[in-house]
């Protein structure tokens, strides 16, 4: 029997649970989708409640995973097929080509300043573009480079070679093909994430249409002192920085109407955390969030709300939210209900908390699984109280977001846990 | 990995020192002339080989590493590249590997830390690289050898509390392979949970649920119960503490185990004075009313209220307690459909509250509008027929809520649930809170309504106070027994909230369930897992290993104050039987907190000496 | 080995200190996990500053004992940079809070050794703050140029002085009263009695102040016996405090009477097996 | 009394100054006249309304007089001739119901002619004496809401509706353009009161009828609270309690529509068609007029050519291929007695057009009115179950058409808004086939107002109740959307939007003109328009 598990997914919780595999002396295979490990994590600035600086936290781990003599860590590749059952599965992992030889770059960066093609950064949510060779972000692991085939001029019209001629350790490769690997494992988690809904179909809210409406993540990034920006928050119609916010929350989620029904459980924080730390940034920050219930029902979480009023001065508002604008300042109105009437307020910047949902791949890879999936397209636990994380299929494993709506440290003990769950049954699969 | 056999380094001899100088590409040597700085390294004290490399990272790189280290007789090695932060394991290997101790490495940043910052300064640039290199060289002169200490690892676990979380755990851990001691002080297995009536999510009954798991954990051979026990003591460290377990009329028990879970669980608040509770008939905790339900011997009803929050968010505690809205709406729903179930009419049927299907999301069909409407035939002539009574005319349930908690996907449905089976909820202030008072023989709830701005009042058979969870009475002796901190209301502290959830921060003991704060029995057995897998990490490995960047107590100069013991976060420095200071280096994470208190400046850092910064820092302040 | 090309730096520009400038030289220690990884991103992101900060990477900020600080200003340093995580980041839990604890201290010694505090700065940097990183050390390189150079080499006094405060941290009084006030703070003393922030730091201050100068009594009777009225004329401490200083550290066997002039005693530093 | 012979009841409407007058003088002369009239002063001929004729005529009147001063002679000037022109408006719409103009009279007679007055109410008594008895069944009194059974009644409405889901949130109240103009106003809080069992909302509180049911609230509710459903219902308790709308025209269209659920007459609504259109009488497609023709009637000093729209209709389809049926029986679908609080009006117009449409064999029905396809698909449906006959509006058909390739456009460059009328868009889901058709004239660019589709706003009045300051706030927020796209057109797809929208540009408003004047027209005239 393979004394091996396969990790689906390089966000937080699929780095713990590979670290707490490969420390139990588990060959682990961390098979991530994107260029570098990190996740959603990585793109947040700081963590509530105690806004710890998130990459901060979780750069160690990231290199610790990946520098492991246990693990594996195949980036930039997919899972494509699965065969076999519990203490033997063969899963198929198609490794796309990156073209750059990822054992000879050093991540130096010299190719980037040479590579004429800009494309909108995905990690800056599109607010900054990237370079047809790049890595996701600075502290991305591995830091090596990737070639983007759809947009590289060399790959695609055959003129440029710019990037090659610039590495001194002839690192690029056009020729590269996609690899075909066979990997055994005894078991197999699947944390496979999150992806954020695009709020442009629900017009109310006039993201897209209006310039100064923002969506969290974009928000996120922005201030973020590495991000797009350099923490600097500014308005996409002027680049002046505002002073009046204001934060939607449920912004597609608790609403059956728009087909997400359930509660992201983490925006009522995130949203928090955003204001505090425009007040952080500048003193005359001014945010106020429009909520539906405010729901900050862990450890610290309430105090953290209430630190939020008294402290940073932010006005929490009970009413559903919808966008307007004042056409001469692009200035965000936002329209809400106090008490039954109509009131409307100017802003500067609205930002939305928009519904957290699970990966359209997820699905695809469900199938692979055979895993049965939620009509909201979670990942589902066969045994819905104690065995969370438990799927219908034995030794395949779910841990973060994509089992359903967690946090950082929910996350976490999600992927120990399904680590743990992954050890027992390969131990009852072996006949121990 | 395979490592090769490291050579003994003697301490006094004298340093023999290798500099490597990397160019990384043009990446330092285009704003820096590393040609020069190589050669200027040539001259600094104790060096005896320089040289730079066009990558040292590379594979040609690291072999001059080795082979400058085996022809020049080198104990020490200086890279100057990029940052150690990344970089540090490969060197530290490509040492070992050429038999060389990795702590007589030292790694110089003059990428990220020079090139890369002074890009339009060369000369400047390369004076700051070649002091860089000074300093590098001026520690790696008082570098010594250090060993990794190995600490075996006793491959029995021990797990407090035989709640929901404890069971998982140690079944976990058993699973896993590991014995394990199970102690729980009462008679039997299943904590909180026996108390209550059916768990959300499913109409599953609460005991049957949980029965499986007992049966598991009873037929465990590797988990060792200990019912009617308690943890009387617990001394040493990780992979080695002395546990005595006290049982009633029976003799203490000793035993070694490697690591500890801690799943003591919480209790429900009482509340004293509050609403009404003790003072007028009818007003129960929400626990309370689980085990009348479970009794079945609910009174007759007509109009119940819950009402959310007593004494949480900032009433007696801070925290808002997670679980009462939606234990409350699974009540709320369980009353309004099931009344008659909950009656004990039921039993006589001989059926269990019959299972209801979560209504999922409504399909987005614009006729749908029409279900609404069906139900409501007229007559011709306008007149109304006979009006069908909905449910809520047989029993009606208020929900008094300040923010309804039900976070994440099932709750949320069931909340959805709760309202479309006409559960009205009630949003109040903690300012204007709802009142309970008695008019006449009735029982009554008044209250401010937000939106309307109006005063109501209704008659109600029974108040259910949702009050929050609470720590354990007894959670300050087990944290002191154990060496692990409480947070400030209380509740069990964990290394990081956010990403050391299951962890303490003391190495070998891990914690799950409500004991660490308020959580739903899914959450609570989640984190028993991790706990488990926490705890078998260093159980697998059989050993723990300590990074040799420790403290170190000179015993002469220790005066056994105490102070390293209090400021130390990981509970790494304990008296030993002398009573002085001593460092348990397998907890020791080597932040210098304890060095930089001490008194007596007793207390050293390995690899990271006084000694070693001061030369470090003046090094550069030597004139030249 | 082919000579790397040199492409970005096209404009060059003259080091200052051939022009005459004064180049400070600055220790920086910079916590591992994040005001180095801060560095290393400003680095990354390649953010412009001055080349006079020397890094030197700790584990962790509270790792700088003010010994370690005084005794780098003594060899001559202008400036020192303390890099840590945010309060509430730090990697290791609770050690930028001492080191804030611990700064306070040094700050005070440095102003009794008429060294200007700012010439130290203590800096929170995260990981991500690499921008943070380049503009701290460029405004800091600022100030020290301004404040010209650390006279300790020049100026005798100033070097007494500094080496005193040096003395005075790591006295076991300083060393046990800043460790302690954490938890003095926090959880109380040992009979459970909480202190106020403000209370503390008084004592904390009365206590600095008078290691301070009985350290300096100690530096200035090390080669010649003095008297009570010359300490307090060179200290420019009122002669009442310089003697009961003395008493005190004559008990202490620290001071020894040496011969008197006239009608005045001297007193003498008793050095111990040769030590410093 | 033996004598059986038909004894007409007659409601004379004389002026003060001058037939009032002429009344009072032939008593004096006393003059003798049949004493079947009984006479209700009013100071101007002028005051009288269309629909006073037709509420005396549901009220059981034989006959109607209207009696004032001699042209030129008007004591207010010019007070009869608006009389007269109102009373030509009545006397079509009597005919197109086939109650006929004759029951109706409009004579001069000054304060002198005491023998005119008195030979006209003997002329006009034996006039309607020879017509026999008001064919209108006698009105049943309307049924009283009973206060003991309100708050169950409420409680099913509200379950029905799923008035209970709502989490206070308020977006309802966000996105509520009469919220907007009226902050007393708030969806959910007519809900709330409901749910708290405040009954008293259902007799006096006038909420109810300010919405104008344009389900932007329900299109938004993230928990899909049927608020207009709500409304609906909670008016048709209202009435009964005695609370009832305020209607435009006085509740005219509202007279015609229970006229035409009342009895069977044979009504003159086909005077829109012409010798060039195609029809039959049976076919597989039905065109389903709905009430232009008594719009057109109503409504034709506005100069909107509304007999234009069923002619451009009809043509779509004559040059698709189609000979539509089209009926002279057909009935108002009855949307306007359902949405005022009148739901057995609406079964008794039901019945008959589904009778109707089921004899005729029709495959599939073809409306022009938003509001009859709401009906029929909607309510109807619901009353009766699912139709075996396919509903479509002409935007769908004619969409259809273009992409068969059985209609083609000329080319044309020009610029147009399309109004989405809260029946077609939020009600039924149809947004993109007006467009579509309306594009595929080659040249033609399809601008957006900022609220459209399915947060388009709304013209301001529904079901003809309640049109007000805050309706005509709507109307003029929205032609200032319409303007500022700069569109050449403001296209229309539902009756009343065009009348609505085209009423706020024809009288005062607080705007300046030139921030509303855009030319307002309907979808199916413009499409017709450029057929090739």
């Amino acid at each position: 029997m393979e004394k091996s598990v396969m990790v689906i997914g390089g966000g937080i919780a699929g780095i713990q649970a590979s670290l707490d595999l490969a420390d139990k002396g588990i060959i682990v295979h961390l098979v991530e989708k994107s260029p570098s490990i990190g996740g959603r994590m990585a793109q947040l600035d700081k963590t509530f409640p105690t806004n710890d600086c998130s990459i901060c936290i979780l750069a160690p781990k990231m290199a610790d995973c990946f520098s492991h003599p246990n693990t594996n860590v195949i980036t930039y590749a997919e899972v494509v097929g699965v065969e076999g059952k519990v203490g033997a599965f063969k899963v198929k992992v198609l490794k796309k080509a990156r073209f750059v030889d990822e054992t000879m770059c050093t991540g130096c960066g010299e190719c980037l300043e040479k590579c004429p093609v800009k494309v909108p950064s995905e990690f800056e949510m599109g607010l900054s573009n990237r370079k047809a060779i790049y890595t996701p972000f600075m502290q991305a692991v591995p830091r090596v480079m990737t070639i983007d085939k759809e947009n590289c001029i060399m790959i695609t019209k055959g003129k440029c070679g710019n990037c090659k001629k610039a590495c001194k350790r002839e690192a690029i490769d056009f020729e590269m093909k996609d690899q075909m690997l066979e990997i055994e494992v005894g078991s197999i988690i699947v944390a496979t994430g999150f992806d954020s809904w695009n709020p442009t179909t629900s017009t109310e809210y006039g993201y897209g249409r209006y310039p100064n409406v923002y969506t969290a993540m974009e928000y996120e990034r922005m201030i973020n002192a590495a991000g797009p920006t350099h923490g600097h928050i500014e308005r996409r119609s002027d680049k002046k920085r505002p002073t009046k916010l204001a934060f939607i929350q449920c912004v597609g989620s608790r609403n059956p109407q728009v087909g997400h029904p359930y509660c992201c459980a983490v925006c009522c924080m995130h949203s928090t955390k955003e204001a505090m730390l425009a007040r952080e940034h500048h003193d005359d920050m001014e945010s106020t969030i429009f909520y539906k219930d405010m729901r900050a029902c862990a450890k610290g979480f309430w105090e953290y709300i209430e630190r939020a009023k008294r402290d940073y001065g932010v006005r929490y508002l009970n009413s559903d939210a919808t966008v307007q604008e004042n056409p001469e300042n692009h200035n965000p109105i936002v329209v809400y209900d106090v008490g039954g009437r109509q009131q409307s307020e100017e802003f500067d910047m609205v930002v939305l908390a928009t519904a957290l949902i699970p990966r359209k791949e997820t699905l695809e890879l469900a199938k692979i699984l055979g895993l049965k999936a939620d009509e909201f397209g979670f990942l589902e636990s066969s045994d819905r109280i104690l065995g969370m994380g438990r799927t219908n299929v034995p030794g395949v494993f779910l841990a973060g977001y994509a089992a359903g709506p967690a946090d950082i440290p929910e996350s976490v003990a999600q992927g120990s846990s399904a680590a743990a769950k992954a050890v027992e049954a390969m131990a009852l699969a072996g006949g121990a | 990995m395979t490592m090769a056999e490291t050579k003994k380094t003697d301490p006094n001899e004298k340093p023999r020192i290798g500099v490597y100088v990397c160019h990384c590409g043009s990446n330092i040597g285009g704003f820096v002339d590393v040609p020069s700085v190589a050669e200027y390294a040539k001259t600094l004290p104790d060096v005896v080989y320089a040289t730079d490399n066009l990558y040292t990272c590379a594979e040609d790189g690291l072999t001059s590493i080795r082979e400058g280290i085996r022809k020049h007789n080198l104990n020490r090695v200086v890279v100057a590249s990029c940052t150690p932060r990344t970089h540090a394991p490969l060197f530290q290997t490509t040492c070992e590997s050429a038999g060389l101790n990795k702590y007589l490495f030292t790694f110089v940043n003059i990428r990220e830390h020079c090139s890369w910052v002074h890009m339009k300064e060369k000369e400047k640039a390369t004076l700051k690289a070649r002091d860089l290199i000074k300093m590098g060289v001026a520690r790696a002169r008082l570098l010594m050898p250090q060993e990794e200490e190995k600490v075996d690892v006793e491959p029995t676990g021990l797990v407090i509390g035989g709640g929901v979380s404890g069971m998982t755990a140690a079944l976990s851990l058993a699973d896993m392979g590991f014995p394990v001691h199970l102690v729980e002080k009462e008679g039997e297995l299943g904590g909180f949970v026996r108390n209550l009536n059916n768990l959300y999510v499913t109409e599953k009954s609460a005991t049957e649920t949980i029965k499986p798991l007992i049966e598991k954990v009873k037929a465990s051979k590797n988990v060792k119960l200990h019912l009617n026990s308690q943890v009387k003591s617990v001394e040493g460290f990780i992979g080695n503490y002395d546990v005595v377990m006290a049982s009633k009329g029976a003799e203490d028990i000793k035993t070694k185990v490697g690591t500890i879970v801690v799943a003591t669980g919480a209790l429900e608040f009482v509340p004293e004075g509050l609403y009404g509770y003790n003072q007028y008939p009818n007003i129960v905790t929400l626990t309370e009313f689980e085990i009348l339900c479970k009794k079945k011997s609910l009174p007759s009803l007509k109009n119940v209220a819950f009402i959310q929050c007593v004494g949480s968010r900032g009433q007696k505690v801070s925290y808002c307690s997670r679980i009462c809205c939606n234990v409350a709406i699974k009540n709320a729903i369980n009353i309004v459909d099931n009344y008659e179930n909950m009656l004990g009419l039921a039993e006589k049927n001989g059926t269990i509250i019959d299972t209801v299907p979560v209504e999922k999301k409504v399909p987005d069909e614009i006729l749908e509008r029409r279900r609404r409407r069906r139900g409501r035939e007229r007559g011709e002539e306008g007149e109304a027929e006979e009006v069908k009574l909905g449910p809520s005319e047989k029993i009606e349930v208020t929900v008094f809520n300040r923010d309804v908690m039900a976070y994440g996907v099932e709750h949320e449905l069931t909340y959805n649930k709760a309202r479309e089976h006409r559960v009205k909820f009630v949003r109040y202030t903690p300012e204007n809170p709802p009142k309970v008072f008695m008019e006449g023989n009735q029982l009554m709830v008044s209250y401010f309504h937000e939106t309307l701005k109006l005063d109501r009042s209704m008659p109600v058979d029974m108040v259910v106070l949702s009050t929050p969870m609470v720590p354990q009475l007894d959670t300050r002796e087990m944290s002191q027994m154990l060496k692990v901190p409480q947070g400030q209301d209380g509740w069990f502290l964990e290394a990081h909230v956010k990403l050391r959830p299951v962890d303490f921060a003391t190495d070998g003991i891990y914690v799950c369930g409500t004991c660490k704060g308020p959580a739903d029995i899914t959450e609570a057995a989640t984190q028993a897992a991790a706990a488990a897998s926490r705890a078998a990490i260093p159980m697998a490995k059989g050993y723990v290993q300590a990074e040799a960047l420790t403290s170190v107590v000179d015993d002469i100069k220790c005066s056994g104050c105490g102070t390293c013991i209090q400021v130390c976060p990981y509970g790494a420095m304990r008296k030993n039987d002398k009573g002085l200071a001593e460092t348990i280096v397998a907890a020791c994470k080597g932040c210098g907190c304890c060095g930089a208190t001490c008194p007596e400046m007793a207390i050293t850092m390995t690899n990271y000496t006084d000694a070693q910064l001061l030369a470090e820092a003046k090094a550069t302040l030597e004139e030249v | 080995m082919a000579e790397p090309q040199h492409t970005i730096h096209e404009k060059k520009d003259e080091p200052r200190a051939a022009a005459g400038e004064f180049e400070p030289k600055i220790i920086g220690f910079l916590c591992n996990w994040c005001s180095y990884a801060g560095a290393d991103l400003c680095g990354v992101s390649r953010y412009q500053y001055p080349t006079n900060v020397r890094p030197v990477r700790v584990m962790c900020s509270t790792r700088i004992s003010p010994h370690l600080v005084l005794d780098i200003f003594k060899a001559g340093a202008d400036g020192i940079l303390l890099g840590g995580c945010h309060l509430n980041d730090c990697h290791y839990i609770s050690g930028n809070f001492y080191t804030e604890k611990r700064v306070r201290l040094m700050l005070k010694l440095l102003e009794d050794a008429g060294v200007d505090p700012k010439r130290l700065r203590l800096e929170w940097v995260s990981a991500s703050e690499g921008e943070k990183f380049s503009k701290v050390v460029t405004e800091f390189t600022e100030t020290i140029r301004n404040l010209g150079p650390n006279q300790v080499k020049k100026d005798a006094a100033l070097r007494s002085k500094i080496a005193a405060a040096d003395e005075a941290s790591d006295t076991f009084r300083l060393r046990a009263l800043v460790g302690k006030e954490l938890g003095l703070e926090k959880t109380g003393n040992v009979y459970g009695n909480k202190l106020e922030q403000t209370e503390l730091e008084k004592l904390i201050d009365i206590a600095t102040k008078e290691e301070f100068e009985r350290s300096l009594i100690l530096e200035l009777s090390k080669d010649k016996a003095r008297s009570v009225k010359e300490l307090g004329k060179i200290m420019e401490v009122p002669t009442d405090r310089v003697l009961r200083h003395i008493v005190v550290l004559r008990q202490k066997n620290m001071l020894s009477m040496d011969h008197p002039e006239g009608f005045t005693p001297t007193y003498k530093t008793i050095i111990i097996g040769g030590e410093q | 009394m033996t004598d059986q012979r038909f004894e007409p009841n007659i409601v004379a409407f004389c002026c003060n100054w001058c037939s009032y007058a002429g009344a009072d003088l032939a008593g004096v002369s006393r003059m003798q006249y049949p004493p079947n009239a009984r006479i209700i002063r009013v100071m101007c001929s002028g005051r009288i309304e269309p629909y006073f004729v037709l509420r005396a005529l549901e009220l059981g009147a034989d006959g109607v007089l209207v009696a004032g001063c001699h042209i030129g002679d008007c004591h207010y000037i010019s007070g009869n001739e608006e009389a007269e022109k109102r009373m030509a408006v009545t006397a079509e719409v009597l005919d197109k119901l086939g109650l006929g103009r004759n029951r109706m009279r409009l004579e001069w007679i000054s304060a002198s002619e005491g023998q005119k007055f008195a030979s006209t109410m003997k002329e006009f008594t034996e006039q309607i004496r020879a017509l026999g008895p008001n064919p209108l069944p006698r009105a049943v009194p309307a049924k009283k809401g009973d206060p003991a059974k309100i708050k169950a009644v409420m409680n099913q409405i509200i379950e029905d509706t799923g008035a209970f889901d709502c989490v206070e949130c308020g977006k309802c109240t966000t996105v509520c353009p009469v919220a907007k103009c009226n902050p007393d106003f708030a969806p959910r809080t007519v809900v709330l009161k409901a749910s708290e069992g405040i009954v008293e909302n259902v007799s006096k509180n006038r909420d109810v009828w300010t919405c104008v049911t344009c389900e932007l609230c329900n299109s938004m509710c993230p928990y899909k609270v049927d608020y207009s459903g709500f409304i609906r219902s909670m008016r048709a308790e209202a009435v009964t309690f005695d609370n009832s709308p305020v209607c435009s025209q006085g509740g005219l269209m509202h007279s015609v529509m229970r006229v035409q659920a009342a009895g069977d007459f044979k009504q003159d609504r086909l005077g829109w068609m012409k010798p060039e259109l195609k029809i039959a009488e049976k076919s597989d497609v039905f065109y389903f007029t709905g009430c232009v023709s008594y719009y057109d009637a109503i409504f034709r000093d506005r100069n909107l050519d509304l007999a234009g729209i069923p002619q451009a209709a009809v043509k779509i389809m004559n040059k698709g291929g189609i000979t539509p049926a089209v009926s002279n029986d057909e009935v108002c679908c009855g949307h306007d007695l359902n949405w005022t609080g009148d739901e057995a009006g609406l079964r008794k117009l039901m019945k008959k057009n589904v009778e109707l449409i089921k004899a005729s064999g029709a495959k599939k029905v073809v409306f022009s009115c938003p509001e009859c396809l709401r009906t029929f698909k909607l309510d109807y449906q619901d009353l009766m179950g699912d139709f075996d006959f396919e509903m479509v509006h002409i935007s769908e058909l004619a969409d259809e058409l273009i992409q068969e390739g059985k209609l083609k456009l000329k080319d044309g460059a020009r610029k147009l808004t399309f109004q989405d009328s809260c029946r077609l868009g939020r009600h039924l889901g149809i947004y993109d086939p007006p467009r579509n058709a309306l594009k595929a004239a080659k040249g033609t660019q399809m601008v957006e107002m900022d609220n459209t589709k399915d947060k388009a706003a709304c013209c301001g009045v529904n079901a003809w109740a309640t049109c007000d300051e805050t309706s005509r706030k709507m109307q003029v927020d929205r032609l200032k959307e319409a303007k500022k796209t700069g569109a050449d057109c403001l296209v229309t797809g539902c009756y009343k939007c065009l009348i609505h929208l085209n009423c706020a540009q024809a009288n005062k408003t607080q705007v300046p003109k030139e921030q509303i004047d855009i030319p307002i027209k309907d979808l199916s005239v413009i499409i017709a328009g450029s057929l090739e």
